[in-house]
């Protein structure tokens, strides 16, 4: 007999059952059980000769099957209309009702599976996008880049950069340079700028004041600072009172065309 | 607010929203309209698209309704360098989401008695694909991690809600596949069945 | 193709192609049609859009075509962008995000690699929410930023070290594994073998 195999991969012992129960589903009047678990010891010794993983759950199937058949060849009690004298094994009864039970479950969610599959391929027939950066919509960021600090804090600090200077320069003549804020806010951007391309995007307050720091300078450049971080081109934080401010250059110049003119007139 | 520029709107909410999608009442909230309307212009909308064989469509998913491409087109996607290719889950990872699915939550044990076969490889597939995820813990002893289906499942399948499951009661089916296998498995006891047996099965 | 449904077919290009847009030259490649007839096309869809007054538009940006919003509707996307149901990170910034905490360091190179499109953006915006940081530069040609998560990253997901980030569960042989079965499952399948193929298998 040259029995043709159309070789599967079963996901399991019940798999490869119900795979052989739908093959008797043709013609089950002619399904003999002893067939059946041959052609399940076949399948498991086919799936060995091309090495794949028959798994224990495999064979205790296959023994299971094996004891039904066995249990087949064993004379019958003949079958009365007393109930009472006909024998029943137990043991086996449960088995089989377990088997059913277990089959009926199983089909039932390899049918849900292959209605998944369908709904798998059909939605990979769709695509779509990421969603849009809705970032330009937004006129303020969210989050606060200076969240959980007081004005109060940079005025302080202000306030003991200020006491440095006149503890420096207690005698000094005044010789006002005309600094503006916008030309102090072009420099601070620049040199944030330069420094962000080389890749470092902080830097202190202090460093932007020269050595022979002027109260005038200072005012400007802490106005400057206050600008700048209006129009969210940097933001600044200060671990502590009195600490140093520092600045961070946020990158974000770029959504401007240039320079305007600060709002309040200085 | 007209009719056909809550329309226009609608249409570029969801744009903007892309594949996360928005729910009808995101867009109620943002045009300050009844939910119900605004509901109303989606389902128009959506007919529109479908009707006028637009390049683009609505897609409810998740809850939510976004805009997707028209699956006629979808050959031509494929054509892209960029398109991010879909995997297709294997027959022992789909087996095992469909139990997750209708029977969560659920562990591992549970799903292994149903498939017959051991499930770790095919949990931990569906878990690194996002596809299911640690829900709880059972009270039972050790504790077993409880799995249920994630966000990311009803995206990977396209359905509306888990609610949109495929039906796993097909009454009649079900009791076709009872009677059979019962019926098999007679035979393989070879028990011997009387008429009157039979009978009785027949009328059940 | 008939001319309503390649019009269908540039608009779903559009659509897929994202905020990078697409060129003619990549539309009429995959349509497989003369770069003229494409434009022509794009061209009308685009104004058809704009008299319609629909909610997406065509906008040409540095050569290549991309699906806008229309200007009219921003008021309403900046409600949307405040909208609680909002996450107040974009999917894209996200991703970008976990990819750096994973990966660090990392170039933005190598983060579009794992993303498979551009990633400047979502840099950007966080860089700018202090998200993550330039750390250092990589020794390749260029010398291209290396990026790395901030301690702000660390305090916003309450971990003590970036060592606390959850296992991400992906093993780089996963799917290689699967593949490979697959690929032995698809030989197997619907291959006709009689006992005869078996025992001459058995011989070998």
């Amino acid at each position: 007999m040259t029995v043709l195999y159309k070789l599967e991969t079963f996901e399991g012992p019940l798999d490869l059952l119900l795979h052989l129960i739908d093959k008797a589903e043709i013609d089950i009047q002619d399904i003999s059980i002893s067939e059946i678990t041959d052609q399940y010891i076949a399948y498991l010794e086919a799936m060995q000769e091309l090495v794949l993983d028959v798994t224990s759950e495999f064979l205790v199937m296959a023994a299971t099957l094996l004891a039904m058949k066995s249990r087949q060849l064993l004379p019958k009690p003949p079958v009365t209309d007393e109930p009472w004298l006909t024998y029943e094994e137990d043991d086996g009864l449960d088995t089989r009702e377990e088997l059913i039970r277990k089959l009926i479950e199983y089909r039932k969610f390899k049918a849900i599976a292959s209605e998944l599959r369908e709904h798998e391929f059909e939605r990979s027939q769709t695509y779509t996008r990421e969603p849009v950066d809705l970032e330009p919509f937004v006129p303020d960021v969210p989050q606060n880049p200076v969240e959980g600090l007081h004005v109060d804090d940079l005025v302080r600090a202000f306030r003991k950069a200020l006491r440095r200077v006149a503890g420096r320069n207690r005698i000094t003549a005044i010789q006002r340079d005309e600094i503006s804020i916008t030309d102090r806010i072009r420099d601070i951007a620049t040199l944030m700028r330069g420094r962000a391309d080389d890749g470092d995007d902080k830097l202190l307050f202090s460093e932007l004041l020269g050595d022979e720091v002027e109260r005038h300078e200072v005012v400007v450049t802490f106005l400057a600072v206050l600008e700048l971080m209006k129009r969210r081109w940097v933001s600044c934080f200060q671990n502590q009172l009195f600490d140093e401010i520092v600045l961070t250059w946020t990158g974000r110049e770029e959504t401007y065309d240039g320079l305007f003119e600060p709002e309040v007139p200085y | 607010m007209d009719y056909s520029s809550l329309k226009s709107l609608i249409e570029g909410l969801l744009f903007v929203s892309g594949d996360e999608g928005i729910t009808v009442k995101t867009i109620a909230e943002v045009v300050e309209m009844n939910a119900d309307v605004v509901k109303d212009v989606l389902r128009d909308l959506q007919a529109d698209l479908k009707k006028k064989k637009r390049g683009i469509r609505i897609a409810e998913v998740a809850g939510s309704f976004r805009l997707t491409t028209a699956t006629e087109h979808a050959p031509y996607f494929e054509k892209l360098a960029y398109n991010p290719s879909r995997s297709v889950l294997s027959q022992a990872a789909l087996e095992t989401l469909s139990i997750v699915a209708y029977r969560q939550p659920i562990t591992r044990i549970e799903i292994e008695e149903i498939r017959g076969v051991k499930a770790d490889r095919a949990i931990h597939t569906l878990v690194v694909k996002d596809l299911i995820e640690e829900v709880g813990r059972a009270e039972a002893l050790g504790r077993p991690i409880l799995y249920g289906t994630t966000k990311s499942f009803l995206d990977y399948f396209g359905l509306a809600g888990i609610d949109q499951l495929p039906d796993p009661m097909i009454s009649e089916n079900d009791d076709e596949i009872e009677e059979q296998s019962r019926l098999l498995f007679e035979k393989i006891e070879g028990r011997q069945l009387s008429l009157d047996d039979l009978k009785a099965l027949e009328t059940k």
